[in-house]
């Protein structure tokens, strides 16, 4: 294999080093249970304090807001079950979007069956929800909306503000998933109006398997892990000492320079959108053309089979996805792709590449270079192509 | 995930391609689910001395067509009608729980271009 | 400070130098989503395999009964209210014990307000659960059984196997916290007739922040987190990958030579258990002679209240714990010493010391030079002593 | 956790111990929660002249009656009396919440001792 081109940073991200530096002593020297009374307890708890204000900096929220959990989809799963429970004398009704992750619509679903009632919005062909859409769907028995930041898919930014706004004035609760979003996009949660938000370390430089939520003082939630009084009583089970450093360090990095990383990360992007859209035909791109994460390429290849292609361009050491990683074992085309009006043909050929901090203009030359021979050699060996030339052969 | 055989199928195909004027052809799947398989015969003396496919669909799609025509080609009609899924996935040394109805689709593929055939013979000695 | 000895290693452990090496490697370049197509995602699925391998191994159980969490507290909630869910059609009874851990006990409290009923059994002077008790409480409507195998705080070890068959022949699912046994104690879930079993590694020199649930094939349970398919479908979530890898690997070195590594700690706790009875008046062992966990210490000073203790002995470089670590922040006494009879006055007076893979000789010593004279400041200062003083006096 | 004048406080208590034939004692709190204070008076033309406490309970419990004897010791009873559970909390430079209870122990207990001066004066002058 020449080279390792990994452009799947949606799916997770290395740890970077200074993070890791800071992670390294809590597993072997530093390793109290922050619970504990004694000096090993205390230098933990210490280095929790940190990564708490951290963590509340970077959002604007205080340090009493902030929940440590173990990933963006137990946050998810906390914050719609816990408010749906903590909020059913008030009503039974959830509003979401149709574009969600699974953490987020597998929950509802779940609750569904449990007697809420939850209305999917449509979203339009960029994948955004329409705030109007939003206010319409308010009922007087609605309790939460949870409406993603960023697809984690399609890159599409939602207008979180507006959103906040409109659930505000209607005294619901407004959830927002944003694992994609976090580290990558300025989040100001008392701005935006924010209730509750989800947020995962191994999407912006951390490390996996430690997430947190926001819980916006005041509101009303019920704990999702029962034990120990840990996090303020509201998430039992030992703190993930050294994940939780790690996650504050790599949040605070991410928010740094977060323009300037983002202006490289937009232009390679978009350099790379651009050469493919050039060299190939019959592609389209998915998202919206300008609100969308930096790193997010995401584009369809009518003919040909999205696996297929990912195996090809792995061969040649490029690493991305089709769809998101979560739902890979899966036989239907990604949701996300059919909500935003792709035909199944379409969106089974579909292909997204999320850059990051390690990627280079080489690496983008590189999939430019590579990808045109992969699809031309998947598209003849593919009767969808061969009837399409028919087609126009006899047209 | 996939077995060094399924990629070895996947990467270099054997009989990929359209036969002109095919004595057989049989086309199964949909675009819908991701698979669509296309099989190309010619036939003679009730033997298939060329087979050719056409595939949409993952790299396990494209590994069991070519490893359903590999086992069928020089084989007579009756030899190829006895192929079961199971045999192509075994061939490929194994295929994700996942993936298995992509064998099936492979045999399937294959039985209906064996069908075409009949059908048009039928036609002809009529 | 002149010396530093951690007794604490029940509330939790420092990772292994052979176990943070196997783990590093997957944080900075074998960083991938074990559900990503590419070979990033390939090598991290491989690492997580490995890890189910020999966590299955040492449980004796199959790879495909294995299911990673974010930790112990996570995997009892699961198992608890999972289990409960998914059977309440065939009834709504529960079995469990006093002396569990809060992630048991509020988990069970927590379904009680949902309609489960929950009988909470006793334990004697030791600790111990009576099998007879289990069997009596069984009734047509009991689903669950969950006992620990082996306690926090006072270290006594359960009748496990007992349990289990007596649930297997009743046909009542029998879920085991064995977050304190795991690493320690043998285990075998088929002789035992485990259905569930929950571990969490930072008790044996994993890191914190990842656990699993043991669920043996055919038993019925929701799951408990929703969204991607990980874990087979059942655990949804981005796999901890450097977590899992960490606890696959401790959990293979605590079995390897459990046998030699347990005497030795038995031994330097039979010698500080047996010098702190000699120097010092007004104490009892809690839990059981016998069958306790190999390091675990736990003792009551009357008169005295732990925190002072524990304070008092943190000032001398020691770290040790009163109760768990995860209910210090709680004013009343631990129901676990309650529940073996202790009177409230000398409940608040326990000290628990437990001893791990990095204690020596040294340690016992120092801690036996330094302890009488801390009890016997602390009773200086206490009216209860004066008081008993006096009594005796007068007597 | 705890503040360095906390542990200072606990780890070298002020007016540690009893006096014999106080003129004032008073008791708090109980074994059951785990915090008792006790505390000796001994009074000179109305004035606290001398301090002493016993105490079981945590850290903060040994530190607050530490404290509070050391705010009192030297005052007139009005002043002690005039003793809140904050401002000994504040001069231990504060308290962990779950803490606060002991300050209050700490101000009942100095309250109860000098309640109990009374109660003996009142006899006496009868
Ligand atoms: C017996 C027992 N069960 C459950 C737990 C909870 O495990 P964790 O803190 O890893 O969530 C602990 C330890 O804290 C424990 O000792
Ligand atoms: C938008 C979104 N929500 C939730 C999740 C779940 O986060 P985690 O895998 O850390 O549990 C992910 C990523 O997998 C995501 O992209």
């Amino acid at each position: 294999m020449e080279r390792r081109v990994y452009m799947d940073y949606a799916a997770t991200t290395y740890v970077k080093q200074e993070v890791m530096e800071e992670m390294m002593p809590y597993f072997t020297e530093k390793y109290g249970n922050p619970s504990s009374v004694h000096s090993f307890g205390r230098e933990a708890r210490k280095a929790v304090d940190l990564a708490r204000e951290r963590t509340a900096k970077a959002l604007n929220a205080s340090t009493d807001e902030i929940y440590f959990t173990g990933g963006g989809s137990e946050s998810d799963n906390w914050a719609i079950k816990g408010a749906a429970l903590a909020n059913k004398q008030k009503g039974n009704h959830i509003i979401t979007s149709s574009i969600e992750h699974h953490a987020v619509l597998y929950t509802c679903q779940y609750l569904e069956k449990m007697g809420f009632e939850v209305t999917y919005l449509p979203v339009d062909q960029y994948g955004l929800v329409n705030p109007e859409d939003v206010k319409k769907a308010i009922t007087d028995k609605t309790i939460l909306i949870s409406i993603m930041f960023a697809n984690n898919e399609i890159g599409t930014i939602q207008p979180v503000k507006e959103i906040g706004r409109i659930a505000r004035e209607h005294g619901v609760y407004f959830h927002t998933d944003a694992v994609q979003a976090v580290g990558h996009v300025p989040i100001d949660v008392k701005d935006m109006n924010i209730d509750l938000l989800s947020l995962s370390a191994h999407k912006f430089y951390g490390p996996k398997g430690v997430g947190a939520l926001y819980v916006r003082k005041g509101v009303r939630i019920h704990p999702y892990l029962h034990g120990g009084a840990q996090e303020r009583n509201r998430r039992a089970g030992t703190e993930n000492l050294p994940g939780i450093v790690g996650l504050g360090k790599a949040i605070e990095l991410a928010y740094e320079n977060l323009e300037e990383s983002n202006s490289k990360l937009a232009a390679m992007r978009d350099r790379l959108i651009a050469g493919i859209m050039e060299k190939i035909d019959h592609v389209r791109l998915n998202g919206h053309p300008v609100k969308r994460l930096p790193g997010n390429a995401n584009l369809s290849f009518e003919f040909i089979e999205g696996e297929a292609l990912l195996l090809s361009l792995d061969m040649k050491g490029i690493a991305a996805s089709s769809g998101s990683a979560c739902t890979s074992g899966s036989l239907d085309p990604s949701h996300v792709l059919l909500a935003i009006g792709l035909t199944h043909e379409i969106a089974h050929g579909s292909l997204r590449l999320t850059l990051g901090d390690d990627n280079t203009d080489e690496d983008v030359d590189y999939v430019l270079e590579v990808l045109p021979g992969i699809v031309e050699r998947l598209r003849n060996m593919s009767p969808l192509f061969a009837q399409h030339k028919g087609e126009k052969y006899y047209v | 995930m996939y077995s060094e055989k399924v990629m070895d199928h996947f990467m270099n195909p054997r009989n990929v391609g359209e036969i002109e004027n095919p004595d057989g052809v049989g086309q199964v799947g949909n675009a819908r689910c991701g698979d669509i398989m296309k099989i190309y015969l010619k036939i003679e003396d009730n033997r298939i001395v060329d087979i050719k496919f056409k595939t949409f669909g993952c790299g396990a799609a494209i590994a069991t067509s070519s490893m359903a025509t590999e086992l069928v080609k020089g084989k007579t009609i009756e030899e190829a009608l006895a192929l079961t899924n199971k045999a192509v996935a075994d061939a490929l040394d194994g295929l994700p729980p996942i993936k298995m109805h992509c064998s099936v689709l492979a045999e399937e593929a294959i039985k209906a271009a064996i069908e075409d055939y009949r059908s048009k013979q039928l036609v002809k000695s009529k």
